[in-house]
Order: structure tokens, then C-alpha cells, then sequence
């Protein structure tokens, strides 16, 4: 299988532990991903606070590099780019005149039938019957799925799983032998766009879904957005300074999760890259049936 | 050479707002028959009605065109006018410049101009309309009530204690509708049992009223004063005559756990069953989903049981037929579940429960026996929280009007609430009080002032358990816009009320219009409440809209009084917009070639066939005829006859082409 | 739209309730007022005015108002995580009307001074992608410090970890069309003034 | 209004469209003042001659406008109707009469506001294709 791809700034530099995951999960699956040429940054969250136009504009050239390159359906890891994408998508759909101010803006064609593929969506048919893989080593843990804004909002436009309380990312982690709780916070915003310019803002809202996790009994928190996992993963210390509290919660990438069970190495699924230390209790809570108990805890390899 | 008459009404500003009248009826006066026109203010009033009568008999008009509302407003008034002044009515036609001129287009030349247009259609049709003569067809005095509501039983009642037969369906093993189920009403607070069950059995004990209970309609035919109707009597697995309501069989049945309809799911039933003690009639149903000898093929303890051997396990539906004359739709309302809101959990949380839930929670007949008692482990709850406008006003619910009831309701609940449980806490979420109506206001005021509820002006934008608490998320918009947290012990959304699942299809069968939320149409929203657009079918209740028990009752009797009126007499004259099948002079007699593709199409078998006999009786032709009494004027066999032989009167070919003509 | 000639034209508010119709096709008379975007917005306990209160000052369209909310801090606070959207019962589109009022206040150089920050790590951003196509984090930093020399030393700590566990590239993407971004600006620039 | 003002003949059923332009107006919503509404019991009433002759008349577009499917106040006329429009359809086609110019649409008695985008659409659709000669020619040149 062949697929189109755009991995989005953040993927070469913080998040680059997701691309290295979803590379190797997507070699394991038989998945060929390929890289749209020439791909430009979408503009993410700075872009619409300034200019629309050019919030539209950014991702536009995206798709029509993706369309001029024949690409049908492209994966789009991160959950910021891939709102953004299919934002503009759907409002050049909808417009007419805005559509062709694009066109003459980034010089090229554009029809707009290239189909967008999250994360989830991806990894669903990665651990779908068809794709044949099976799950070496259960993901026996307790885990909070953190779905953030970017996967479920604005519903009308993205129209993926359900807006309050999605299930998407919970069935993927029963598949490899999780077991995801049940928590409110699912879709809360964790501050992404002021990450930089407002550290205290973003230390709270983050600490606020650390928190209900923890208290839930999570021992991970599972994520497919680079930006939430920046925040969840790297604000430890300006929330231990603003609340006193120290939350030890490993935050890992959708995809290392699956890579873990599907055998692949920690290495490979850049696990060594977090702050966080990715360990998990001495004893892991056994993963409801059918799936058999986790024999290894991924943690003991863990280097550094 | 015809004469006709125009006259233009101003409807106050309403038409001369953006017409200019005076101009209309001087161009009108200039088109060829027309021998007058004239405006004034008000035409529907009786000076405007005198100055038509006036110019028939001065002007000796033939033909009368009152350029003013639309016909479905006034058409009658203005007809009835010209009657009396000696003109046909049917040589009088109404020109709409009001709906579909003046209040949809800006004042301006081509308004004046189409408003023009459209009279100048109108004198072409009517100086081709021909005198016409009311049809007499008999009325069959017996009246067809679906739904055994509160509506329902009201106009059932009004009906037979006129005089009338009155056959009463209704789709519950029980009648009582949704009413049975409240605890006490609003304003007065009385228990809602108590005034309802004493009607529910004047219902079952009336001389004059047959009750189907758990039976349904299933196809209507015909038309006013003469409707044919089947309904279907679902098969109760029960002999009702041997049957003598012990209850025996409830008792042995060993499925106890089937969830409560009665009890908004919050009791549990058996699988055979009656809903309530005050069930009318008082007769077990066996659910055929739920009875293990259905689902296993064994178990029959009931009928064992039974001292009366009523059990009928072979029972099976029965069709049965009526003649009617008339027939009133009070099939009620649904609401919507707590699992059609995301934001609030989609019902995952046991305590977060509907206001009828709510109501069975407080009635003494109830589950708790008025007990407040949160469903998920049955402990008092000590803060209460009250949701307004669950899914009312809620475009993105698609429901944007208004449910009517909840604001009392919820006051209603919250005072209920305080009354049993004097330290607990209760908050009301709302966005406006709507309390138009007798004693309201001060209900509310005395739910917040002597009661002690507290009331914060917000909607709730979330809801989420925590602790064995429901955390509610609000805002006071009174407070700036603050956002208000409240960790609630239960939560009671008033959902919004909607239009029964099946109210579609009801509308279809009665070929009434409804509207998008499938509420049923009523035929004017202001002067003709209680009718339909089908004469002969009348509206009760909150199957029309929302509506709270007073008005629903008061509609109830609305409709009964139009079936008395219809009942009145044992004939009544409908409109004679029928079909007509063409005569010559011998040696042809008729244009018809007895294709006979309009008896084909025509929906009401109204079309026979004639045998054309000279005087020794040998057959000369056969030629389609159309029968009066059957024939609804639909027209669909004028459009399809190939030798235009047929022709539709009030809608002919010569009157419907010079319109068109005249565009 | 040709009909638009004979079709109503009644008179809509003028001032900024006006721009924003044609800019978004969003009216603000849509909203009554129930408050549940407050009530969900992670951010309101923060904000100068909870979002329903700066639909309030538009909805008012009295002189005064309209400058307030484009001068607020709720406009740079809002984070676009759309909630008030996905739950709003009217469907206001208030994360695009807040994109709105930043680019209106942007224009009119109404800004709220703490917005100082927010706003210049948004330059730092997009002059990043302008210039290299792609957005180049280290750069984005260090210029975005250039201009908040008070966050001078903010997260440096952080810098050698996320260096060691190579998350920092220390050089920048430079792509083949990066000359046809920056037209896009350029270009997105002029239209934007002609405005 | 310099621009060409097309002439829109509506045949419309009394229950359904009919009732429906009334609530449009009873609403008081503002739509192109075109259309000139001739009322019929029912489209199953609509002889399809008389699309033919209001062309010829000199109108320019035609709705023709009933009950949605099923809810016809004579159970079965608007089928009728559409069966007929369906064959109707290619013979103007055949005729090379552009078929743009002619509407077949349901509009429910509570569908107001569809009532007044319908006019609006069509009027615009028709004034885009401007105005219509051609058929009156053929018609004057004895074909018809």
C-alpha cells in the first residue's frame, strides 16, 4: 500500500519521535509513505490568528502539491496540521471566490479530492483484519486516551468519531491490550497555540488533565498530537511550579504504543526521546480478556 | 359581455405599504369586462363586504375578483358576500396580492405592477366561471379519536356527551397518555391521577364510546362526513371479555426485570403486564419481546395460573372496520433522552434523567412512592441541578422552537424537590422564564422566593461525573458571564418536546400537512386552530405543538365542538369542485372515447362507466361519468384525458388557459 | 448576486457588526446570550471578558464597545480549541469571529499591550515559515526571544535535553518553493491592505 | 433595474406550495417579485400543455411546484405529476427547448422559506440564461 504524506514541521524537530514511530509501524503494516515534494508548513496555530486568507493559503499549496503529485488519500500524523488541512479543505469547498484567490495565490491548480487521514484512521486499518499484523507484545496497561481539540473540532467540518467522548483512540488501545479508562477530559484543551507565549496558562490547563488522569488510575497517557504531547510532556517543572504538584505520567505517542505491542524496538519508536521517563508501575494491572498479560514491561530497555 | 367587478383592499398598510392601490384599480377599471374598480381600507369588513354587495346589484355584475388576502383566508367571506347580493358564489375569485404580493416583495413599481398582473389573471379566469350549486352528501355521525391522552379523552368525551358515537384508539395497552404519569400539576399543584383517572373511567363506561385499546389506525379512505377507516387491534394474548384484571398472571410471570414505560425505565414491569394500577381498561398485555415462551418456546405460567384460562397465546391481530364522519388526531407528543446530548455524558450517568423520569421519581405511584431517590444507588440527593431548554431552543439540535412547558415544569420539579427535601439544594439552569399563563409568574416567583430555588440565568455546557458527583459546568450570564461549577448529587434535563416517531406516517394516512418538527398543520394558525387542510380532520393537543394540559384540554373540546357542528345536520354540502365528463348533441353525446385512462388514475374510484342508450335500449356508446359524491376534484384525470373530455369545474381548461394567457 | 437588486435589502447595522457579516458571513444578532461558551471555554476564568461578553459589545453596536473588545485580552487568550463551537446551541462561529477581531485589531493597532507576547511569537512563527518555508523551531525561539527580551530565559534550561535527545535541528529546512511561500505572503500582504 | 427582468409562471398545488408561498409572506420573507403563482388543486391537475403555452406566452422560466412524495392531499397526484414530468422532460429536451428554463420542485405547506430560495434561484438561473425568443419564433413559424 502506497500512501501520501505530510509529516508537518514539528515532526522534524520536537516531535521527531513521532515520525521515527509511525515510519516504523507504517514499514511493519506494509505501508509505503510518501512524502509530498516540496511541502511547505501550514501555519498551524499562528496563521488564522493573523490573516485567514493565509491561514487558508498555507494549507492550500499543500493540497495542491499533494493533488499535482496524483496523490488520492495522505497521511497526515499531526493532529494541528491535519486540522488545519482539512479546515481549509472544507472552507475552499465551500467558497468559491476564496477558492480561486488561492488558486492565483499559490500558483497551481486545485480540486480539492484528496482525501485526509489522521492518526487514527491510519492506525486503524494498520490493526485492521486485512492488514494481518498481530500483537506481540500486549500494551498491558491503564491508559488515558488524550484525543485534545484538533482531532474532534470543529465537528461539522472534521465529522470524526463523536465529539464529546470519542472512542477512535479507545478501541485502537483495547486492540493491543490496553485498557483505557474512562475520563472527562478526553477532548479539553491543553493551551497548545500559547504554548510558547504563555507557559503559565499552558502549565495549568495541562496540569488540570494530568491530574484527572493520574487520579483515574492512568499509567500513560496516549497521544497523536505533537503539541499536546510538547505541552503534557515538557511543562513538568512550570506545573510542579505552579501547583506543587509532580506528576511522573508518561506521555506517549499513538503510535510508539502500537509499535511497543506490534514487537518493535524502544529505539526505533524514539522512546528515549521524551523528558518524561517512559516506566510504568512495578505491577502492571492485568489487561481485561482476551488479550493474555504483558510478559515484558517496555520500560526495562529504556536507556539513558 | 361580461361585467366584472375588481375590488382592492389596502388591509390597513398591510397591501397599500407597498402598493399603490389607487394606481392597481384604475388600471384594473381599463381591463376589457370590467366595469368597476374600486379599493377601501378594509374589503373583509362589513362596509368593505356592502360596497361588493352594492355594485352587484347597481352594476349588475357577473363576475366579482377581491384583489386582497389569500383565498385560504377569505375566500369563503367574500363568496358569502356575493350570495347575498344575488351572485353566484362561484362567480367570485379571490387575486392574493397580500401573502404572495405585498408582504414578500419591497414597495416599489414592479410590485404595483405584479399586483396588477395578478388581478388581470384573475378577471380572465372568472369571466369563464360558471355558476356552480354545494353538493349534498350525507354525514355519518360517528367520530374517530386517536389517542387516549388527556386531549383525546377530553374531545372523546365532549363528543359522546353530545350525542355522537365516538370510537376511541389508542396505541398504550392503557389509556391516560403522558398526563397518567405526572405527579402533580402546575400551577395548582394537584396530583395529576386524581383528576385524570375519574375521566379515564367516565371514558371506559360512556354509553356512546367504543375504546380500542392497543390498537393502532391503519389506512383511512374516503372523506368528510363519510371516512372509511381500518384499525388494527394488536393482539393483547389476552381474552379481555374472560379476563377479570387480577393480576394474577403479572405476579407469577417470571421475567421481572423488563425496564418500565410506565416508569420512564427508571421501575421495572413484567412480560405481561398492565402499565398502572388505574389502567382503563385493566387488562394484561403479554410483551412478545420480552415473554420467555415467545423467545424460548416454553414457561406459560400465566395461563397455567389464570383462574379464568384468558391467556391466548395464538392471539392474532384483528382488523377491524368503521364508518366515520369525522376524525380527531390527539396523538401527543415525545420527548427527547438524555442520550441525545453529548455534552452531557449521551445518558452514560444514571443520575442525569429526564423531567418525565423526574416525574415518576415524585409521584406516589412511582417506583420511589415519591421518594427522591437518585437512580444509580438510591440515596437522597442533597443538590439537585435543573437543566431548562434541554434541547429546546437548540438550533444545533435542530429543534429551535420552543418546548412551552418546561419552564413551569422545572419550577414545578424544583419546588417538589424542596418540598420533600428541606436542606437540599436546588439550582435551576436557565436562559428565560416563560411563564405566560394563569397563575404561572407567581408559581415561579413562589419556587424562588418561598422555596428557597436558586435560579442562575446560563446554559450548562457540561456535565461530568467526579467522586460520585456530577460535576455541572455553567456560566451565569447575570454574573458577567462567570462560570459556575456545581457538584450535583442528580441532574434532571427538561428535554425538549417532539413530535411522535410515527407522526409522519400518521400525517400521510390522514393526508394532513405537517410541519418540519412533524408537528400536525393546523388550517390557519389563528382562526382555524383545531382544523386541518382536510375538511373532517381536527387537531387536539400536542400533536399540533408543545403544549401544557390546560391548553391541550381546551383544544380538545375546540375540536369535539367542530365535530358536534359537522354532526348537526345529516347532510352537508361540500364545495362542487368536481370533475365533469363533457355532453354533445346526438349523434355523439360525449367527446369520451372510453379509454377510460381516468378511471385508471383517479384515487377515489369515482369514475364509472355510462351506457349511452337510445330509446329501444340498444347500447350507443359507452362514456366515462363521474360519480359527485366520490369525486375529491384532484384533477388528475382532466390533465390526462387525451380528448379533453373531462374538465375540472372552479379549475376548467378554459378558465385554467386564460390565466396563463393572461400572465 | 444579480437578484440581490430586487431582493430585500434591509439595513443592517453598520460599524464592525457589518464587517464582520461580509468578512465571515457571521452575525452576531444570532447569539442570545445563554452563556454556555463561557461556561466551556478553558481559558474565560482568564480572560478580561468571557467570550459571550465580547459578542455582547458587537451585539450592542454602540460607539466604544466595538474598540473594547478589540482591545481586550480575551481576543489573544482565546486558543481556538473551537469547544464553544462544537456546543453552541445558535452554531456561532465564535472561533472565527475571534480570528476576526485579532486580524481587526492587528489592523487598527488596538491591541492589548499584554497581547505583546502572544502576538509577536505568532510574527516569530509565520516570519520563520516565510523565509524557509517550513517552520524552523530553534530559529522561531531565538527570534521570538530577540523580541521578548524579558523571556529572555525562559526555558533555556530546557534547551541541552530536548538538545540531547535530538529534538533541536540546529539547521533549517530550507525547501525548493520557498520563494513561492514567501509570494504568498507578499501576495496575502497587498490583498490585505487594499482591504 | 436596467437588467433583464425574466417573466416566471408558477403552476402550484392549493395544499402543499400554495399554503407554502402563503407562509412565506405570513413571514414576511422578501423574494424576487418574477413569479406570477397560477393555483391548482393539485399538480396532478397540471395538463403539461400549458407549460408549452406559457412558454409560448412569453415566459421566460416555469416552476411547477406540489406536495412532497407521499403527501399529497390526494394521495397519488403528485406522482402522477412527476411520471408525467420525467416523459415531459426529454420532450422538451427533444424540442430543444432548454430544459433550465423549467422547474419541477416540491415545497411542503411549511416549506416558506424554501418557497422564496426556489423563486430566487430560478429567477437567477433564468436571468442568466436571458431572455426567450426562440420558442415564439417556432411557435409564429407555425411549429408547436
Amino acid at each position: 500500500m502506497k500512501w501520501g504524506y505530510f509529516p508537518g514541521c514539528s515532526l522534524l524537530g520536537s516531535a521527531r519521535e513521532l515520525r521515527e514511530s509511525l515510519l516504523a509501524v507504517a514499514g511493519k503494516a506494509g505501508i509505503e509513505l510518501q512524502e509530498i515534494p516540496d511541502w511547505n508548513c501550514c501555519g498551524a496555530t499562528a496563521a488564522h490568528n493573523v490573516s485567514r486568507l493565509l491561514a487558508v493559503a498555507l494549507p492550500g499549496r499543500i493540497l495542491a502539491l499533494a493533488e499535482k503529485a496524483g496523490m488520492k488519500e495522505v497521511v497526515v500524523p499531526c493532529s494541528a496540521c491535519y486540522n488545519r488541512l482539512a479546515v481549509a479543505r472544507h472552507e475552499l469547498a465551500a467558497d468559491e471566490h476564496l477558492r480561486e484567490q488561492v488558486k492565483a495565490l499559490v500558483e497551481m491548480d486545485y480540486r480539492g479530492d484528496v482525501k485526509l487521514v489522521n492518526l487514527l484512521e491510519m492506525l486503524a486499518i494498520v490493526l485492521g483484519k486485512d492488514a494481518g499484523l498481530k500483537v506481540e507484545k500486549p500494551f498491558a496497561h491503564q491508559v488515558a486516551c488524550y484525543y485534545g481539540c484538533l482531532l474532534v473540532r470543529p465537528p461539522k467540518v472534521l465529522k470524526f468519531d463523536r465529539p464529546e467522548d470519542p472512542q477512535a483512540m479507545d478501541e485502537l488501545m483495547r486492540k493491543i491490550g490496553a485498557e483505557p479508562i474512562a475520563w472527562p477530559d478526553k477532548v479539553e484543551c491543553c493551551g497548545a497555540g500559547l504554548s510558547v507565549s504563555r507557559t503559565d496558562l499552558v502549565a495549568k490547563l495541562s496540569s488540570r488533565i494530568l491530574a484527572s488522569a493520574v487520579k483515574r488510575g492512568a499509567e500513560a497517557m496516549i497521544v497523536a498530537c505533537p503539541m499536546c504531547h510538547a505541552n503534557l510532556d515538557m511543562r513538568r517543572e512550570d506545573i510542579t511550579r505552579l501547583t506543587g504538584e509532580h506528576y511522573s505520567l508518561p506521555v506517549v505517542y499513538l503510535t510508539q504504543a502500537v509499535g511497543l505491542a506490534l514487537g518493535l524496538s524502544e529505539k526505533d519508536l524514539g522512546l528515549h526521546r521524551h523528558l518524561v521517563k517512559v516506566v510504568f508501575p512495578a505491577q502492571p494491572k492485568p489487561a481485561p480478556p482476551p488479550q493474555p498479560p504483558a510478559e515484558k514491561k517496555p520500560a526495562e530497555a529504556a536507556e539513558e | 359581455m361580461s361585467r366584472i367587478g375588481v375590488f382592492i383592499c389596502h388591509c390597513g398598510e398591510n397591501i397599500a405599504g407597498t402598493v399603490d392601490v389607487v394606481k392597481a384599480a384604475q388600471a384594473a377599471a381599463q381591463f376589457p369586462g370590467v366595469v368597476q374598480g374600486a379599493e377601501y381600507k378594509y374589503m373583509c369588513s362589513d362596509p368593505g363586504q356592502s360596497l361588493i354587495k352594492e355594485a352587484i346589484r347597481e352594476k349588475k355584475l357577473t363576475g366579482v375578483v377581491v384583489a386582497a388576502c389569500s383565498p385560504r383566508m377569505h375566500e369563503p367571506t367574500f363568496r358569502r358576500a356575493c350570495a347575498e347580493a344575488g351572485l353566484n358564489p362561484f362567480l367570485c375569485e379571490m387575486a392574493n396580492i397580500r401573502e404572495h404580493c405585498s408582504w414578500v416583495h419591497e414597495k416599489s413599481e414592479a410590485t404595483t405592477r405584479k399586483a396588477t398582473e395578478l388581478i388581470r389573471i384573475m378577471v380572465e379566469k372568472v369571466k369563464r366561471n360558471k355558476p356552480l350549486y354545494p353538493i349534498k352528501v350525507p354525514v355519518t355521525k360517528t367520530a374517530l379519536v386517536l389517542g387516549g391522552g388527556i386531549a383525546g379523552i377530553q374531545a372523546a368525551l365532549d363528543v359522546a356527551n353530545a350525542g355522537h358515537q365516538v370510537i376511541l384508539v389508542e396505541k398504550d395497552p392503557s389509556i391516560g397518555g403522558h398526563m397518567l404519569q405526572l405527579s402533580e400539576t402546575f400551577p395548582t399543584l394537584d396530583c395529576s391521577q386524581c383528576i385524570l383517572t375519574p375521566r379515564m373511567v367516565e371514558v371506559a363506561q360512556h354509553p356512546n364510546i367504543t375504546l380500542y385499546s392497543y390498537s393502532e389506525l391503519e389506512s383511512v379512505e374516503g372523506f368528510i362526513g363519510n371516512f372509511k377507516v381500518k384499525i388494527r387491534k394488536k393482539a393483547r394474548g389476552v381474552d379481555e371479555k374472560l379476563c377479570t384484571g387480577c393480576g394474577i398472571c403479572s405476579q407469577k410471570c417470571p421475567k421481572k426485570k423488563i425496564p418500565s414505560e410506565f416508569d420512564a425505565g427508571l421501575g421495572k414491569r413484567t412480560a405481561i403486564y398492565v402499565p398502572c394500577p388505574q389502567a382503563i381498561p385493566n387488562k394484561p398485555v403479554i410483551d412478545r419481546a420480552n415473554c420467555t415462551y415467545y423467545l424460548k418456546g416454553k414457561c406459560k405460567a400465566c395461563e397455567k395460573f389464570c383462574p379464568r384460562q384468558a391467556i391466548r397465546f395464538d392471539q392474532k391481530d384483528e382488523l377491524v372496520e368503521a364508518e366515520v364522519g369525522a376524525i380527531v388526531a390527539a396523538t401527543g407528543f415525545d420527548i427527547l433522552q438524555t442520550r441525545d446530548f453529548p455534552e452531557y455524558g449521551y445518558g452514560q450517568s444514571q443520575d442525569i434523567i429526564n423531567g418525565l423520569q423526574f416525574e415518576r421519581l415524585a409521584s406516589a405511584s412511582g417506583p420511589t412512592l415519591g421518594a427522591i431517590k437518585r437512580p444509580s444507588d438510591g440515596k437522597e440527593p442533597e443538590t439537585v441541578v435543573f437543566i431548562a431548554c434541554a434541547g429546546s431552543r437548540d438550533q444545533a439540535k435542530g429543534i429551535p422552537y420552543c418546548s412551552k412547558i418546561c419552564c413551569m415544569y422545572t419550577a414545578k420539579h424544583a419546588m417538589l424537590y424542596k418540598h420533600k427535601v428541606h436542606h437540599g439544594k436546588a439550582y435551576v439552569f436557565y436562559m428565560d422564564i416563560r411563564a405566560g399563563g394563569k397563575m404561572y409568574e407567581e408559581f415561579v416567583r413562589r419556587a424562588i422566593e418561598e422555596d428557597g430555588v436558586i435560579y442562575v440565568r446560563g446554559r450548562v455546557s457540561r456535565i461530568y461525573e467526579e467522586d460520585g458527583k456530577l460535576v455541572v459546568k455553567g456560566a451565569d450570564t447575570l454574573l458577567g458571564a462567570q462560570p459556575v461549577e456545581i457538584r450535583a448529587d442528580l441532574v434532571v434535563l427538561a428535554t425538549a418536546m417532539v413530535a411522535n416517531p410515527d407522526a409522519e406516517a400518521l400525517a400521510q394516512k390522514l393526508r394532513v400537512s405537517y410541519d418540519p418538527y412533524h408537528f400536525l398543520s393546523e388550517a390557519h394558525p389563528k382562526l382555524r386552530p383545531v382544523e386541518t387542510n382536510t375538511g373532517g380532520i381536527f387537531l387536539a393537543g400536542a400533536c399540533q405543538a408543545p403544549k401544557d394540559i390546560p391548553e391541550a384540554v381546551a383544544q380538545a373540546s375546540g375540536a369535539a365542538a367542530k365535530v358536534s357542528a359537522l354532526f348537526s345536520s345529516s347532510e352537508l354540502s361540500r364545495e362542487p369542485v368536481i370533475a365533469v365528463v363533457n355532453r354533445t348533441a346526438p349523434p355523439i353525446f360525449s367527446t369520451c372515447t372510453a379509454c377510460f385512462l381516468c378511471e385508471k388514475v383517479c384515487p377515489y374510484q369515482a369514475i364509472e362507466r355510462e351506457e349511452i342508450k337510445d330509446r329501444k335500449g340498444n347500447v350507443l356508446k359507452v362514456a366515462a361519468k363521474v360519480n359527485q359524491g366520490l369525486c375529491q376534484g384532484c384533477g388528475t384525470c382532466v390533465a390526462l384525458c387525451r380528448v379533453k373530455a373531462i374538465d375540472l369545474q372552479g379549475f376548467s381548461n378554459e378558465q385554467v388557459y386564460a390565466e396563463m394567457m393572461a400572465v | 448576486m444579480e437578484v440581490k437588486s430586487h431582493l430585500s435589502n434591509r439595513p443592517l447595522n453598520q460599524g464592525l457588526m457589518l464587517t464582520l457579516k461580509q468578512a465571515s458571513g457571521q452575525s452576531v444578532a444570532r447569539c442570545y446570550q445563554c452563556g454556555k461558551c463561557s461556561a466551556g471555554c478553558p481559558l474565560s476564568g482568564e480572560m478580561d471578558y468571557p467570550p459571550s461578553q465580547i459578542l455582547r459589545m458587537l451585539q450592542l453596536d454602540l460607539p466604544g464597545l466595538e474598540e473594547k473588545a478589540l482591545g481586550s485580552q480575551t481576543i489573544w487568550l482565546c486558543l481556538s480549541c473551537e469547544t464553544c463551537l462544537a456546543r453552541c446551541p445558535q452554531e456561532v462561529d465564535l472561533p472565527r469571529i475571534m480570528d476576526f477581531l485579532r486580524e481587526e485589531s492587528l489592523r487598527r493597532g488596538q491591541a492589548h499591550p499584554s497581547a505583546k507576547r502572544i502576538i509577536s511569537f505568532h510574527r516569530a512563527f509565520l516570519d520563520s515559515v516565510e523565509f524557509t518555508g517550513r517552520l524552523f523551531e530553534v530559529g522561531l525561539i531565538a527570534d521570538y526571544k530577540a523580541r521578548q527580551p524579558q523571556s529572555a530565559f525562559q526555558d533555556v534550561l530546557m534547551a541541552p535535553r530536548l538538545f540531547l535527545r535530538g529534538k533541536l535541528s540546529l539547521i533549517p529546512h530550507l525547501i525548493p518553493g520557498r520563494s513561492a511561500v514567501a509570494r504568498i505572503f507578499r501576495k496575502v500582504r497587498e490583498t490585505e491592505s487594499k482591504k | 433595474m436596467a437588467e433583464f427582468q425574466p417573466k416566471i409562471v408558477a403552476f402550484v398545488c392549493n395544499w402543499c406550495t400554495y399554503a407554502g408561498a402563503d407562509l412565506a409572506g405570513t413571514s414576511r420573507i422578501k423574494y424576487a417579485s418574477n413569479v406570477r403563482i397560477i393555483r391548482l388543486p393539485c399538480t396532478g391537475r397540471i395538463d403539461f400543455m400549458l407549460l408549452l403555452k406559457a412558454l409560448d406566452q412569453g415566459a421566460d422560466g416555469v416552476i411547477v411546484s406540489g406536495c412532497h412524495p407521499n403527501d399529497c392531499h390526494y394521495t397519488a397526484g403528485n406522482f402522477h405529476a412527476r411520471r408525467r414530468w420525467i416523459v415531459f422532460r426529454s420532450l422538451l429536451d427533444f424540442l430543444g427547448l432548454d430544459t433550465r428554463r423549467v422547474h419541477f420542485a416540491w415545497v411542503s405547506a411549511a416549506e416558506g422559506a424554501k418557497w422564496a430560495q426556489l423563486v430566487n434561484s430560478v429567477t437567477e438561473e433564468v436571468q442568466r440564461l436571458g431572455p426567450y425568443h426562440d420558442y415564439q419564433k417556432l411557435a409564429g413559424a407555425g411549429v408547436e
